[in-house]
């Protein structure tokens, strides 16, 4: 099994990383989405970031399910296994993918339609299992494929194309994350590539569950100014908590941040996420102060950003059952049958 | 003792009428493992209500020399201890057999017959008397009859007595308590009735090679050989047994003693969506993977079955069926998600079906369905139900093949995937409309893209009409091959030549079996052919064929089978006739006899 | 001009290549509306792709002086405005048709064809010199080739101008801009060409009373006319216009004009399973409830239609159906939810299917449908399909008569209700299996206790077998009431004697009465029926019994109508042979004339 | 229509309501449950509160999922109209018949399975359209009907009967409402019946969602020491918060309660309650506090209870959609049809 693919027809003059991969080895096939669409954007930082992390793109398996969102998955990392679930439902296909093969990279790109609606369930339930995967939700606000109806993530008086205004309270992936236990809580902007593509790079990293909210305007049925998921809003209120810079082990160059701005958090690789605080008091590790953080800034209109909680304590699924190291899909058949004597003995407490 | 009683000698059934959360269960497990260890065939049914504690529950333990393994719809022995129900219990008993009550509590003078023996034993006086504490009362009144029974039905105290020793090997000093307790009602028995009664046990060797075990026990050892290592599943009454028995068999197989390290995964998911999601991801991650659920799962998991047929993933499906539609009756049985597994999903979906038709199968079709799921990259569901997955059946004992090795299709991996000049998910290569898969985390080569959208045999995402129909009219081609592979029906021919025959299914072949008995008995001679499959083959195919009248007997109220026989197969609609029983309780032989007596009556067929 | 081009007035096809998002939807309909008030009758196919932006596009006018409302299979005008699919537009316009395209930018030596007309129109070179804005060039080049065709196919100006006036009635200043777009391209046509071709349209007196209306509309249309105030619903499509046209017609003719309050509630659930759940507690209630959605939505509400169905409890469901299985091809038509409908759920459950064939009947079968929920108390599917559901259909003008009032079924309320002795919810009092209801928030007397578990024919709950039988058995009744509530099938008779019929469903209509003709034509004599409804009634049984060799025209890949006829009629399965469409765009007369053709070269059939 | 149903024949000394009705005439059949089950004794507090707030049975509506739980709608007011759904989906029944009968109260009766593992998304989809109803989750950590597995609230290293340790962490009803913007979040105790009957008229009273979780222990699977749904624990760590005491509109016996200890809070029936604080720096009109708050008390092992969130000022469903007055099931056809008049102007616009 050859571990590092070999290298495509070389472009002149393109950058190379470790593996002698150019960012074009991070693409996928050509988007489908609407020009300026926020999502596109995103798949640019995933490509940047996965690019940035020398990760062979074979290892790394790319979920979604069903919205403009989730197609984006075929649009990065062509190199990459990829499935598209049924919408809503890629949270219960991850577990079972990562329950038979935990060595992989498992990325996962979903809507606000698809993680907060019909999907809040199985979302909610790969939170609390703290599955070893990198979940992105690309949030706009809306079913952007349907054309444009209210997602669970409109906010209160916000307008659709067609006139009708919202009036539920938004379900917040980050407040969900955070009440559901997730063990990494992180939001940013698709406008913003140098905010996310560290964001991405720390989620990748952190073994769990890493929780990645993305505000991503939706330019055909949401960019309008009620919405906090439009580019207007987003650029006024733009409110970091926190910049994560990704750091991989191979580098180690922490002493190039300045120590009183910097709070260095070590993740389960060993690896290391700086993190900046633009905001003094804010405290990546309080889960209670982060909802009253967020509820505080929402209360004045502002959108947080960065990364609001993390914990490297709880143990992700695998830990919690104790799995073998060796990915359970590959384990030799010899192994896994107990045989014919076995199977004698056993019998003998059925008589 | 009243001389009406007839002569039953290991050709009778003890019906046992408790309350439960009150401990009888492993009191009657007991009466039917002596009988068993005697070497006479048994058969235990449970017929529990759907609530934890303080409700009716019942046992019936058909001893057979014969080794039916189907009620018998006679009750020769009931333990009546559930005063609750005592006016039902009576009523019940087949005239010439036998009630034991606790007589502790006098019964209502109205509440008796004249054509059964009645037997009135103090259990609770006795058991207060001898012991202390409340819950000791309540268990040791379980052993009493036990007891009581030992004597009536002259079990063998020795063999009885091992088997405590067996259950309170770790906690000896309960041994004695127990013992003692039997004691009290075997004693009693023999001081106040003429012991043993005519109906009863006498020691035989029929059960040697055998074992005793209900069907989703024996389905989750099945999973264990066959080498599944992911389990998720949402708990639903009657599947929960199933996984609770692949965590049982897997702590014991898969652990590694210094480690603890475990080779399995089993998820609790948060709904059947999410465990039939759970079961996809890692099958198509190239893990053996399955979902034990019931009705009401399969229809939550239908969008995703869908996505499985299309998108060409192995899933293992086991639905242990129970009486719908909807709740229904969780705690009865019926072979009523035919039609649903069949064709599960919107859209042109058609499914694999597997049909034991009793623990043994449970095992063997388990391990079968996966080298199915993964020679056909489709779900493949075996359909077993309440009545073979939770009830204590005798089998004979399991064997393994230890030169066995999983049939894992076409993956293609390594080596053999290097030298292939370009991988394509969708094509068909062989001819035999299965194409090739890989498997994540594999050489770069092997990367795709799986969807459930329109695709086209390249594995690329298409809205063109003739891609699109392509790719639908291969699974056509698979779902022919899969009818080469599948189990073969079994085939049961009687004695003279007919061209009248019974097409069952799953759990009725212990009551078709009998029924046919009885009927060559009166002279009425049929042939018999149990299916195993969907999509039916040849042989199913022949079977038909070689009859001009067919009795279609299954277990629920839309003649579901036949309807498959009738779309599937070239079957005459006229020449196949439904018998059909759809209650909730294990069928018996009794409807199908008196159906064909009754058409042979009219002269309808022979 | 080519003399090669066919003569073709009034009977002909207009296909238009564009990009979706570039604003040629509305440009589109301009032309077909045009036609259409010119009196002559058209229908519009939109062939749209599963995106937002940027992807091809097509829209197909048919005008059809007969009347036809089926594809043709012909081409004979491409507009082919996407570069992208140019190749491919070129290649698919029929011999002799006619190829109009942007000659702004040179065009590809290879990509000619001698065999047919192109015309060359500088639109995006004219519009960029005429208008200032990005978006108003982007929108004009529509409204220029608009002005092409008009010239071209001798549109009557007239009328297209009334159109541009009434369209921009609120926005007065867009009206000149648009008819100077237009203008472009109608002179360039007269200055470059010789106008018009002799494939055009002239003015005809046969829309008259007509109306163009798309299916989800008319249905929706039909919701409100029913009295459906309570409407759930998870976006997906080709149903989510049909919650659309309820939101805009229940504006208009339900808000109070002074308090703003509405008579209605429109709740955009949270998936499919909620909003199923929504229906049903609304139904419960009394109020009429409907949810549409598409195939995926089905498999994902069939636990909870199996509670309706078993809780006896009314729900509409739009299944606007779309190419499956999984997420399929979710802009393409199919007719292959068939199967899922009439079972869906586990356990032994059927339920009844409204199948309509165009948006008129949308609208009928919408109204239908509450009424017999209400009646049979049971789910009701009205199966429609994404060519009904979204298609630009002629139809007659819609009427209503003013003295229906819904038929609610047997609910028993107020005094009615005071007077009955006791009220039990599932007891047959009237021998037709249908039993009472009761309306929350009535008379206590009316409370009872809906469940999904087992209950038994007074409403409590049971696990008793006989019991639970005897409401299963009252269902199987209900069925059979069912089908004589149900509409009947329409028939159409040949003029001669013939024992060989046609059996089509829904949106195969037009395919199948134009290939009928067109058979004729050439001395193939067939009889048609039209199911119209599941179960199927004595009708059906008639129109089948009457003929030797039927075809069964159907849109999917696994003979579902046929599985359906076969399974619950007494059809004799030889005499049922299927033609079948399922690659997602809507079917066309010729597969049915060729294959009927072909078994009579055969010899098989007349 | 009789509004007020005839009393039955009179129990010497049994005490009556306004409506003249016994306590027995808000009872329902015998219970099925095993002795000793929290459940029952949540029923008993519901017939204690409607007995108390003068509801005539019928007018209320009864809505249940499927479990030990969901069965005890069965167990309360016979006279009232109930429906057991399926498993996890009461929510969305429950929203469908609200949205065609305003005028009726509707109680839901959950459990921790029901409405936190399969029915997590219909749970937080209908807090979300603050649907008018009383939400009451039975709360044990267990799946009691299908015996014992854990269920989503299951506490971390809690301890299954048949041995199994849980490891992961807990979804807490209450914290889900207020990540999820409810308008009322309250807990109770199954075995405080002083606590719950207040809580339970005041959600009842409350015009929106009234989220109540109690406590709720299953005697025969999960009531271990290591459990916080034990009842050893609860009794040990019980922490009430505010204490609310309803008082109905006919009464208006505010005074009687020490001003400086309660806070009267006005509902919008006109009804008020009065919430007295145990706990004197708990306000709970302040969302991000209530969450902080829990968490603070969580972290040392204590549950909160009493009224821990209210807000009154996001209108129900029906005010959102501006719906009638008069119930939609109620309005006559002949205002509902258009008419064919009206069919025939539409028309004019199809051609
Ligand atoms: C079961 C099911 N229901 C509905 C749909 C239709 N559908 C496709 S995408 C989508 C919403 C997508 O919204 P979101 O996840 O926010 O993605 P976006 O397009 O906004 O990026 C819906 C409702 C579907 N595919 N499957
Ligand atoms: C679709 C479906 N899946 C599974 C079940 C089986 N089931 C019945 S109740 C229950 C769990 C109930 O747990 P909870 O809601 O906590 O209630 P409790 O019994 O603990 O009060 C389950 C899994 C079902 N009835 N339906
Ligand atoms: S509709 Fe919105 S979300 Fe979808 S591709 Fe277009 S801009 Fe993006
Ligand atoms: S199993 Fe538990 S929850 Fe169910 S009735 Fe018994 S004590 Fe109550
Ligand atoms: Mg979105
Ligand atoms: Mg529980």
């Amino acid at each position: 099994m050859s571990f590092m693919p070999k290298p495509k027809i070389d472009h002149r003059g393109l950058k190379r990383n470790e593996l002698g991969l150019s960012l074009h080895d991070y693409e996928g096939v050509a988007s489908t989405l609407c020009a300026g669409c926020g999502h596109d954007s995103i798949t640019a930082a995933i490509v940047q970031a996965f690019f940035e992390l020398n990760m062979p793109p074979h290892k790394v398996v790319k979920m979604s399910g069903i919205g403009c969102s989730s197609k984006t998955t075929a649009y990065f990392l062509a190199g990459a296994h990829g499935i598209n679930a049924v919408h809503g439902r890629m949270p219960s296909v991850a577990s079972g993918a990562n329950a038979a093969n935990r060595d992989l990279t498992f990325v996962g790109v979903s809507g606000d339609g698809d993680s907060l609606s019909i999907g809040l369930g199985q979302f909610a339930h790969a939170i609390r299992r703290n599955l070893d995967m990198l979940y992105i939700v690309e949030n706009n606000g809306v079913y952007g494929l349907t054309k444009g109806q209210f997602s669970a993530s409109a906010d209160v008086g916000s307008k659709a194309k067609k006139g009708e205004t919202n009036l539920n309270p938004p379900i917040d992936p980050v407040k969900t994350g955070i009440a559901m236990g997730a063990s990494f809580v992180a939001r940013g902007f698709s406008g913003d590539k140098s905010q996310l593509v560290p964001l991405i790079k720390a989620g990748v990293r952190h073994r769990g569950f890493a929780l990645l909210d993305v505000l991503s305007p939706c330019v055909t049925f949401n960019d309008h100014e009620a919405s906090t998921k439009s580019y207007a809003h987003t650029r006024q209120y733009f409110h970091p908590a926190v910049h994560a810079d990704f750091i991989p082990p191979s580098e180690e160059i922490r002493a190039s941040y300045d120590e009183g701005e910097a709070m260095p958090v070590e993740l389960h690789d060993g690896s290391i996420i700086v993190l900046r605080k633009t905001d003094p008091d804010y405290d990546p590790t309080d889960r209670a102060r982060a909802f009253s953080y967020l509820m505080e800034h929402q209360n004045c209109g502002q959108v947080v950003t960065g990364l609001l909680y993390f914990s490297g304590e709880s143990g992700d699924m695998h830990a919690r059952n104790k799995s073998t190291a060796t990915p359970l899909a590959d384990l030799d058949y010899e192994q896994l049958c107990p045989g014919s004597h076995a199977l004698a003995e056993l019998q003998k407490g059925m008589r | 003792m009243s001389g009406r009683a007839k002569s039953k000698l290991n050709d009778f059934v003890i019906k046992l009428g408790t309350v439960n959360g009150t401990g009888s269960a492993s009191a009657n497990a007991l009466v039917m493992k002596t009988i068993f260890r005697m070497g006479v065939p048994v058969v235990g049914k449970n017929l529990f209500p759907s609530n934890i504690q303080g409700l009716p529950t019942w046992y019936e333990i058909r001893v057979s020399r014969q080794g039916y393994m189907a009620r018998s719809g006679e009750i020769d022995v009931m333990v009546a201890m559930n005063a609750q129900t005592y006016a039902a219990d009576l009523a019940e008993v087949s005239a010439g057999g036998v009630l034991i009550y606790d007589s502790t509590w006098p019964r209502h003078r109205d509440l008796s017959r004249s054509d059964i023996t009645i037997l009135g034993i103090p259990l609770a006086a006795m058991c207060n008397e001898r012991f202390e504490n409340a819950r000791a009362r309540i268990l040791m009144k379980n052993m009493a009859y036990v007891g009581a029974l030992a004597a009536l039905l002259d079990l063998d105290m020795e063999v009885l007595r091992g088997l405590i020793e067996e259950q309170f090997a770790s906690k000896k000093k309960l041994i004695g308590a127990n013992m003692e307790a039997i004691e009290l009602g075997f004693d009693y028995a023999h001081q106040h009735f003429q012991c043993p009664l005519r109906t009863r046990v006498q020691a035989l060797d029929k059960t040697a090679g055998h074992i005793m075990i209900d069907g989703n026990s024996a389905a989750a050892l099945g999973c264990v050989y066959a080498g599944a290592t992911v389990g998720a599943w949402y708990p639903i009454t009657p599947s929960t047994s199933l996984m609770d028995g692949f965590k049982a068999f897997s702590e014991r197989f898969r652990v590694d003693a210094e480690t603890g390290e475990r080779d399995f995964c089993i998820i609790q998911a948060e709904d059947e969506l999410a465990a039939i999601g759970m079961v996809i991801g890692a099958s198509w991650m190239g893990a053996r993977a399955f979902t034990p659920t019931s009705g009401p799962g399969i229809s939550l998991m239908s969008e995703f079955i869908g996505f499985a047929y299309y998108a060409e993933i192995p899933a293992v499906l086991f639905d242990v069926q129970r009486v719908g539609p909807s709740t229904g009756m969780p705690t009865r049985t019926q072979q009523s998600d035919i039609i649903l597994c069949a064709y599960a999903s919107h859209g042109d979906t058609r499914h694999v079906l597997l049909f034991p038709a009793d623990p043994h199968e449970c095992f063997e079709l388990a391990v079968a369905a996966f080298d199915l799921a993964d020679r056909l990259q489709t779900p493949v569901f075996v359909l077993s139900d309440l009545d073979i997955g939770m009830n204590d059946w005798m089998i004979p004992r399991l064997e393994w093949d230890d030169s066995y090795r999983p049939d894992r299709g076409k993956i293609l991996e390594g080596e053999a995937l290097q030298n292939v000049e370009k991988f394509y998910r969708y094509l068909d290569v062989d001819g035999d409309g299965i194409p090739y898969r890989t498997r994540p985390g594999d050489l770069a080569k092997g990367a795709y893209f799986v969807r459930g959208s329109g695709h086209n045999k390249f594995g690329g995402y298409t809205e063109d009409s003739e891609e699109y129909q392509e790719v639908l009219d291969r699974l056509l081609k698979k779902w022919e091959t899969a009818k080469k592979l599948l189990p073969d029906p079994v085939v049961r021919r009687t004695r003279k030549p007919t061209a009248t025959a019974i097409i069952s299914v799953g759990s009725c072949d212990g009551a078709v079996r009998e029924a046919m008995d009885r009927l060559a008995a009166k002279g009425i001679y049929l042939n018999y052919m149990r299916v195993r499959a969907f999509p039916f083959g040849r042989k199913v195919e022949r079977f038909i064929a070689a009859h001009e009248h067919i009795y279609v007997v299954e277990q629920n109220r839309d003649a579901q089978l036949r309807a498959l026989l009738i779309n599937e197969t070239a079957a005459a609609k006229e020449n196949l006739e439904s018998i059909l029983h759809y209650q909730g309780l294990p069928m018996d032989y009794r409807c199908i006899v008196e159906h064909i007596e009754r058409q042979v009556a009219r002269g309808e067929v022979a």
